[in-house]
């Protein structure tokens, strides 16, 4: 435990990131709730201001360490040693940025279609920011935990308050399962800290623990973050909170909420419990796989557009999950550039429903159909965003599907000729889908649509921007966890040639 | 009378302000009409004796009868808080209800001078009469509003229960006397000390009798019967009060008597408790589940509340006894503030209890709405709130002694508790209101209260460490140790 | 001299005749005689007690018991009184306003 | 147990606690019968009393002066039909005549009536006083409420509510004597009172004398606290259905409880069987007359006050009666139990006994 | 002997009593009953040394409480009232589980260990008479106790006193 504050070496980003919103939402509170244009706009700058905010993240950090950086700590809770203590490594600090955007982006979309409760909606978005940011920057399990939670409550509301007409078992179940999960990570956490007396996460990463308690930690930790995948079993909150969510509800669910899961297991699983990981690995690719095609199969039976795209989120993560639990270098970059992946093109997908749906008024993909003739700016979006799904080469669904196939199947053949099949029904759901919505004949429905406007053309711009990015220039991303992934890599498979290797490979990269 | 002669009085500052306070209100209510006089001075008194906590000295008075330590001052705050606010949240109320009568300060004063006798009793006497001067008073508390039959009821169930509950209580005693020869809490620890009781089924039997006894007053399960009919039937600031004065006060005993005096038998009745907490957690929160009625609900939570506090004695450690105080503590602030809640909404032609007349009340109310979802998921659990930390100590300590099963028990019911209290938080958000332009019965007072209860909820809830702290070294001034 | 047992035994058997009677009447009045009958069964064993230990404090636990059961059977029937002026009853199966 | 019974030393050949029993049974035959024919003339004597007070004569027609005039009284209730009303509640119906009249004649066992003669000189005497004349209301309740009559039950209401009432200032009253005398053995409380000035506490103890005489009288439900058998209003009250020797077994409680209360004054307050001190200084031969002599003067002086009250004033009315019980008697005693302790303990601090 | 012949009639009529006083249709039969077995605890007491408390008990209960409890049954004028069951419909049950409780009572004091003996034998008892011996502890060792009996009492009177006066309304 640090006990003396050094504030000269800390930079307060991080801080800052958290801070900001939370700080914009209690002002807002304060705003008389029939000024409805002053809100928004206190938002919207809120939001531009924290994304702004965590630029020097993005260009101050140092990619060849695979330490926390921008580290914070103060002392919070001295009775049960608990610290304030923030920091992001090679694996968070693209989920800060991604955070800080698709609340951004929330803001945007959000901007016509919710009229009621306006203040309420946006203290929520702002609320939801600052403890996403809090959970990818945390380094105190404590503080991690109170965070997860903490986004619990606004979500809730965003779901149950604005969401669609069958919203309150929607957001009930969302919480319920959430909430379930959670609680026995919280036992795990307080399990922890009773075997080693600190909450610290990065000293735990460096501390060897039984065996037998790895597992029953692993399991523990598992509930919570399977539930947020959500991995196979565990997943039937997820279409039906994705589908009654408002727009913004559903883009942060789909881009942030459900990486949180991924993300605890490589910041908690596997690293803390690396023998149980371990010993657990191929149970988790068995999961993922099944996911992965379970997903995709349903998805070609789906008639409600935010189902399907919701589905098809259970179908990605499975990869995500194999691509991290197949424990080499390609698979678990892979899985994380997914992650970020799946949160840009799914959250785009997502938006775009939303445009349609807040003219249209209607999810069902029988109701739609020529809808490029109608909206052709917006096809085309869609288009792009289609063909990121699949994967198609020169987006970025590609590089990462590609990474994971590639390294689950260095884990294990048959999970990568599986996941291979994955990909392909991904691409006949989502080209059905397109061809559906957008090529047959025109609906009458929803014939007299007007297309996107430049407000959600600015939206929809920055992820049109990352996906090509990446999918063009995946080192830029990768660049920032090679470190970090090797040095987790060594730690699981401490002495072995292959980890070796791995991180001679990173390092000559 | 030299002053040295006074100086062991100091120790007994707190009491002797309380029980003048009860006296004084007897006799200034006898002449004063306007009751809201009566209530300003049980505040102003209430307040003086909250501060003299401070000037307060630590020891033994009257031979071992009566113990001021951390332990006591502790449980002393959280009944002064409980009095406090329950004043404050009165007045309204009981003019609505044509019950304005000073007695009602007096009884309240009174009870609360009955719990600090509990929490300070260092012999199974003043044990005994301290709790029947909290009892009685609050039977009749319960019974208050004269004209309401529900209220009548009430005060005839709870005083039956009680009743048993306090013969219980007795044979307990007289067989621990049997056993150990002394009335005196010090006296049987040092006795069982030294010769040990495990063998001896009179003890045993003690034990199981003092237990339920206790339960009765926490309200654990099977000695919960009564809850929910008295927590409905009652008038809300009363019970308001007695979901939280009575039960803190059966845990101060329950904690002293358990933890000290008969600390050689907690294999005996950690495990007597452990069942309880299980089934208290379990009957609370799932018979809470299909009420719609708030205040039934709210007394369903309040049992499975005391589950929740008492993991913290059947962990049998210090650490276990600070987490259950702080639980405590912290379910003080959240009850009242919902408790204050319902009363808001209790107006003179509509009474607003079922749980459907919350619809929009996040709309109509904002504030209010708010403070009512604040309450519920500090109930619930949920961090930033209050009641997550008081649930993450008391589960912490279980987890310690080596009770994770216990802890997971505890974690599966409080997801439970979470249908029945987003139920409310649906009601007041997600639904349209049912009836034109909800009034509000509000008073200075009330809102004050409310600020009181939401600012600690959250403050307790980001910033605990002082808390904490405080309920640790409460235990560690414990007299015995 | 009477060995302690029987005293404890007798106190036990009016306890016990107490409770039966608390558990199975609904007439509150009876209800409330049998929380005194149960009240003097502890009496019986805290003097019995007190006289095989040598120590007062068993009677002056009965000195209070006393003065306490007094002031409850005030209160108690003070608050029966109060019911029957509202209900005309004093069956507790007859209290069922309160129910869910 | 044993302090119980007093025990006898003497024997001829028979066992020692056939002779302890035979002693006490015969100390009771002789209390009973004594008392049993006070009461029978206590009657006679009220008549008597009161009608001087009317200016008449009283009962002048059977025997001498009337003097026989209880017995035939005795005699006629004994023989007339006993009427049992309809409905009534048998079992207690018959009961609370005997209960009445039992938990008056109980209270005889602890009451001496000159130096060593008592039936049971018990150390808690004034306690066991109390506890049976707070049993004395059984009677009056239990028979109103079997007879099954508006007259009968009104009465008993009334008379239980007005003898709860008393009992309250009338134990208190008295501890103020306790507090003197130190003991609550009723001899013991008689022979502190010669160490006092005047021989008797009704000296110190007047304040605790007057709520104890007012609280006796209601207590013994006589006039002007009569309420509960008012004739106006209730006929006889509780035992308006009694007839024969049931309606003679409540009278005879009634005056029994009269010579109790008389008694327990005369103990407590008045100096018992002894002759004041200063009386014995003037007229040192009165020192021969043996000391039940004066006790049942002074007895009889305070049963002669009774009938002087009752000739005199008025009857109150219900709420008078009770405001008068806890508005002014209760708190005077409860003064005067301050004032004795004070100045009790302010006396141990100076020396005096 | 003599001894045990007193306890045994003390003991059956006691239990007889109580049971009798719980089973009663009529309220006021039972309370009757209740006065009785007043009476013999009473007596009991006396066995043990316990005159002063033998006393109160007669005076508090028998000569306050139970006629309390008379008085409102004449206030509220409570016949027999042959509509109403006299007991719940379980009672077997109930009868099942006392006798189980008893049992268990019962055996655990097949033998009894008392703890340590204190000061007050009978011969200490006897020289100062038990009631300056009570009265001794009461008021010194037992004094903060008694003041908190002297509050009970205070609550409980004015706690009849607002439950039963007449409605203000």
């Amino acid at each position: 435990m640090i006990n003396t504050v050094c504030p000269i070496e800390q930079s307060c980003v991080l801080t800052t990131a958290i801070l900001l919103p939370v700080l914009a939402a209690a002002a807002l509170m304060l705003i008389n709730r029939e000024r409805h244009t002053t809100i928004k706009w206190i938002a919207l700058a809120a939001s531009i201001g924290n994304l702004i905010a965590v630029v020097p993240l993005f260009t101050n950090f140092d990619k060849t360490s695979a330490r926390m950086q921008f580290v914070e700590q103060y002392r919070w809770i001295e009775a049960w040693h608990i610290n304030y203590c923030v920091g992001v490594d090679g694996i968070s600090v693209l989920f800060v940025l991604l955070s800080a955007i698709i609340a951004t982006l929330c803001v945007l979309v959000s901007w016509n279609s919710v009229k009621d409760k306006v203040k309420e909606f946006y203290i929520a978005i702002l609320f939801i920011e600052g403890a996403m940011i809090g959970v990818f920057a945390a380094l105190d399990m404590f503080l991690f935990y109170m965070f997860w939670e903490a986004m619990l409550i606004p979500m809730y509301l965003l779901i149950g308050v604005w969401g669609g007409p069958n919203r309150l078992y929607a957001a009930v179940k969302f919480f319920l399962y959430t909430l379930t999960g959670s609680v026995l990570m919280l036992l795990g956490v307080v399990a922890i800290y009773i075997v080693t007396g600190t909450f610290d996460m990065v000293r735990l990463m460096n501390t060897q623990l039984p065996f037998n308690l790895q597992m029953l930690l692993f399991w523990a930790f598992f509930a919570a973050f399977a539930v947020k995948v959500p991995m196979f079993p565990v997943h039937t909150w997820l279409p039906d909170a994705h589908t009654e969510a408002p727009a913004a509800g559903s883009v942060i669910l789909a881009a942030i909420l459900i990486k949180m899961g991924a993300y605890g297991f490589l910041r908690f699983s596997l690293p803390m419990f690396p023998d149980a990981s371990q010993a657990m690995a191929p149970a988790m690719v068995v999961l993922s796989v099944i996911a992965i095609i379970y997903g995709g199969i349903i998805c070609l039976s789906q008639k409600d557009l935010k189902r399907l795209i919701a589905y098809s989120s259970v179908s990605h993560m499975g990869f995500v999950t194999l691509g991290i639990f197949s424990l080499n270098m390609q698979g678990m970059e892979g899985g994380i550039l997914q992650m970020i992946n799946h949160g840009v093109i799914t959250g785009a997908l997502f938006l775009c429903v939303g445009m349609v749906y807040e003219r249209s008024h209607t999810r069902e993909i029988a109701d739609y159909g020529g809808l490029a003739s109608v909206m052709p700016i917006f096809s085309a979006f869609f288009m792009v965003f289609t063909f990121a799904s699949i994967g198609l080469p020169g987006t970025n669904g590609f590089v990462g599907e590609f990474l994971i196939i590639l390294g689950g199947f260095t884990a294990n053949k048959t999970a990568g000729i599986l996941a291979a099949t994955g990909v392909i029904i991904g691409a006949v759901y989502m080209l059905c889908l397109y061809q559906q919505v957008f090529y047959t004949g025109v609906n009458e429905k929803i014939a007299g649509l007007c297309d996107i406007t430049l407000r959600e053309i600015v939206t929809l711009l920055p992820l049109l921007i990352l996906v090509f990015w990446i999918g063009f220039y995946p080192g830029a991303f990768t660049g920032f966890m090679d470190a970090t992934v090797a040095s987790l890599l060594v730690k699981l498979k401490g002495g072995e040639m292959h980890a070796l290797n791995t991180l001679i490979q990173a390092v000559v990269r | 009378m030299q002053i040295s002669e006074l100086s062991p009085l100091l120790k007994l500052l707190p009491e002797m302000i309380v029980a003048s306070l009860g006296l004084v209100l007897l006799m200034v209510d006898a002449f004063v009409k306007r009751k809201e006089v009566v209530a300003g001075l049980a505040l102003a008194g209430a307040l003086a004796a909250f501060f003299s906590l401070k000037f307060g000295d630590f020891g033994v008075v009257f031979g071992g009868m009566f113990i001021s330590d951390g332990y006591s001052v502790f449980f002393k705050l959280i009944f002064f808080i409980n009095l406090i606010l329950s004043i404050m949240i009165s007045g309204r109320y009981l003019k609505d209800e044509n019950s304005l009568h000073g007695e009602y300060y007096c009884l309240l004063v009174f009870s609360t001078l009955g719990m600090m006798v509990m929490a300070s009793a260092g012999n199974l006497i003043t044990l005994y009469l301290g709790l029947e001067l909290m009892a009685l008073s609050t039977y009749v508390l319960a019974g208050f509003v004269r004209h309401d039959t529900k209220s009548t009821e009430a005060a005839v169930k709870y005083f039956l229960t009680g009743g048993f509950s306090t013969a219980l209580l007795l044979y307990g005693i007289s067989l621990l006397y049997g056993v150990t020869g002394s009335m005196d809490l010090r006296t049987i620890a040092a006795y069982i000390a030294q010769h040990g009781v495990s063998g001896n089924p009179m003890a045993l039997l003690s034990l199981v009798l003092l237990s339920c006894a206790f339960a009765f007053k926490i309200a654990a399960v099977p000695f919960h019967m009564w809850v929910p009919d008295v927590y409905e039937g009652a008038p809300t600031p009363v019970t308001a009060f007695m979901s939280i004065g009575p039960k803190a006060a059966g845990f101060a005993v329950l904690g002293r008597v358990f933890l000290y005096a008969l600390s050689n038998m907690s294999v005996e009745w950690s495990l007597i408790l452990s069942v309880l907490s299980i089934l208290t957690m379990c009957v609370g929160n799932v018979m809470a589940l299909v009420q719609t009625n708030i205040k039934r609900m709210l007394a369903y939570s309040s049992v499975a509340h005391a589950g929740y506090a008492l993991i913290g004695i059947v962990a049998a450690t210090p650490e276990g006894l600070s987490a259950t105080m702080n639980y405590l503590f912290i379910y003080t602030f959240m009850n009242i503030g919902a408790f204050s809640v319902v009363l808001m909404l209790h107006t003179k032609d509509f009474k607003a209890l079922e749980i459907s007349d919350y619809a929009g009340l996040g709309k109509t109310h904002p504030i209010l709405g708010a403070a009512m979802l604040v309450f519920m998921f500090s109930l619930t659990g949920i961090p930033p709130m209050a009641g997550f930390i008081g649930k993450f100590y008391v589960f912490m300590s279980a987890v310690r002694s080596g009770y994770l099963w216990l802890a997971i028990l505890a974690v599966i019911f409080s997801v439970i508790s979470a249908f029945f209290y987003l139920r409310v938080v649906m009601y007041m958000y997600m639904k349209e209101p049912q009836r034109p332009g909800m009034e509000l019965t509000s008073s200075h007072a009330i809102g004050a209260a409310l600020a009181v209860c939401a600012t600690f909820v959250l403050l307790i809830g980001v910033m605990p460490e002082r808390f904490v702290e405080f309920a640790k070294a409460a235990v560690k001034m414990l007299y015995f140790q | 001299m009477i060995p302690l047992n029987w005293y404890l035994w007798l106190s036990g058997v009016v306890f016990c005749i107490g409770m039966f009677g608390f558990v199975t009447r609904r007439n509150i009045i009876i209800m409330l005689l049998s929380v005194e009958i149960m009240f003097n069964g502890v009496n019986i064993s805290l003097i019995a007690l007190s006289h095989y230990l040598e120590d007062l404090a068993g009677q002056v636990m009965v000195f209070f018991v006393i003065a306490v059961a007094a002031a409850e059977a005030a209160i108690g029937l003070a608050l029966v009184i109060l019911l029957f002026r509202s209900k005309e009853t004093i069956t507790v199966d007859d209290l069922n306003e309160l129910k869910g | 147990m044993s302090t119980l019974i007093a025990l006898e030393t003497a024997r001829f050949g028979i066992p020692q606690w056939l002779w302890t029993i035979g002693f006490i049974i015969v100390k009771i035959a002789v209390v009973l019968g004594g008392v049993m024919l006070h009461v029978a003339y206590a009657t006679y004597f009220e008549r008597k009393v009161i009608g001087r007070m009317q200016n008449r004569l009283g009962p002048m027609v059977v025997g001498p002066y009337g003097l026989l005039q209880p017995i035939a009284d005795g005699i006629k209730s004994f023989f007339k039909e006993d009427i049992i009303p309809t409905n009534a509640d048998k079992p207690i119906f018959f009961m609370a005549p005997v209960l009445g009249l039992m938990a008056a004649l109980s209270s005889l066992a602890v009451v001496p009536f000159f130096n060593g003669f008592v039936i049971a000189n018990i150390n808690i005497g004034l306690l066991f006083l109390f506890a049976m004349s707070s049993l004395a209301v059984y009677g009056v309740i239990l028979g109103g409420w079997a007879s099954n009559s508006k007259f009968s039950f009104l009465g008993s209401l009334r008379a239980s509510a007005q003898v709860i009432s008393y009992e309250v200032p009338l134990g208190l009253s008295l501890v103020g004597v306790m507090i003197m005398a130190g003991s609550l053995n009723i001899t013991e409380i008689v022979n502190a009172q010669s160490r006092y000035p005047g021989g008797m506490y009704i000296t110190a103890q007047w304040l605790g004398f007057f709520v104890f005489v007012v609280s006796a009288i209601a207590e013994t439900n006589r006039s002007p606290f009569d309420l509960p058998e008012a004739e106006q209003e209730l006929i006889a009250g509780f035992f308006t259905e009694y007839s024969g020797m049931r309606f003679a077994l409540f009278f005879m409680a009634e005056y029994t409880g009269m010579i109790i209360m008389s008694s327990i004054a005369v103990l407590c307050f008045l100096g018992g069987w002894t002759i004041p001190p200063f009386v014995l200084k003037i007229l040192p031969f009165l020192g021969v007359v043996p000391g039940i002599v004066w006790f049942i003067m002074k007895l009889y002086v305070c049963i002669f006050f009774y009938y002087w009250i009752r000739s005199t004033l008025p009857r109150y009315r219900y709420d008078q009666l009770m405001a008068i019980g806890w508005k002014v008697l209760i708190p005077l005693s409860l003064a005067n139990i301050v004032i004795t302790a004070v100045l009790k303990i302010l006396l141990h601090h100076t020396g005096t006994p | 002997m003599i001894n045990q012949v007193f306890f045994f009639y003390f003991a059956v009529v006691i239990v007889a009593m109580s049971l009798m006083a719980i089973t009663r249709r009529q309220v006021l039969h039972g309370v009757l009953y209740m006065l009785l077995l007043f009476f013999h605890i009473a007596g009991l007491y006396l066995f043990l040394n316990a005159e002063f408390i033998s006393a109160v008990q007669i005076i508090v209960y028998a000569g306050a409480i139970m006629v309390l409890f008379l008085f409102v049954i004449m206030l509220l004028n409570l016949r027999e009232d042959v509509r109403k069951k006299q007991f719940i419909a379980v009672w077997p049950m109930g009868l099942l589980v006392s006798v189980g409780i008893l049992m268990v009572i019962l055996m655990s004091m097949l033998t009894v260990h008392i703890g340590t003996k204190g000061v007050w034998g009978i011969a200490q008892i006897e020289r100062a008479t038990q009631t300056v011996a009570v009265g001794t502890v009461l008021y010194t060792q037992y004094l903060f106790p008694f003041e908190v009996a002297s509050l009970v009492l205070l609550v409980a009177i004015i706690g009849a006193i607002v439950l039963a006066k007449k409605r203000l309304r």
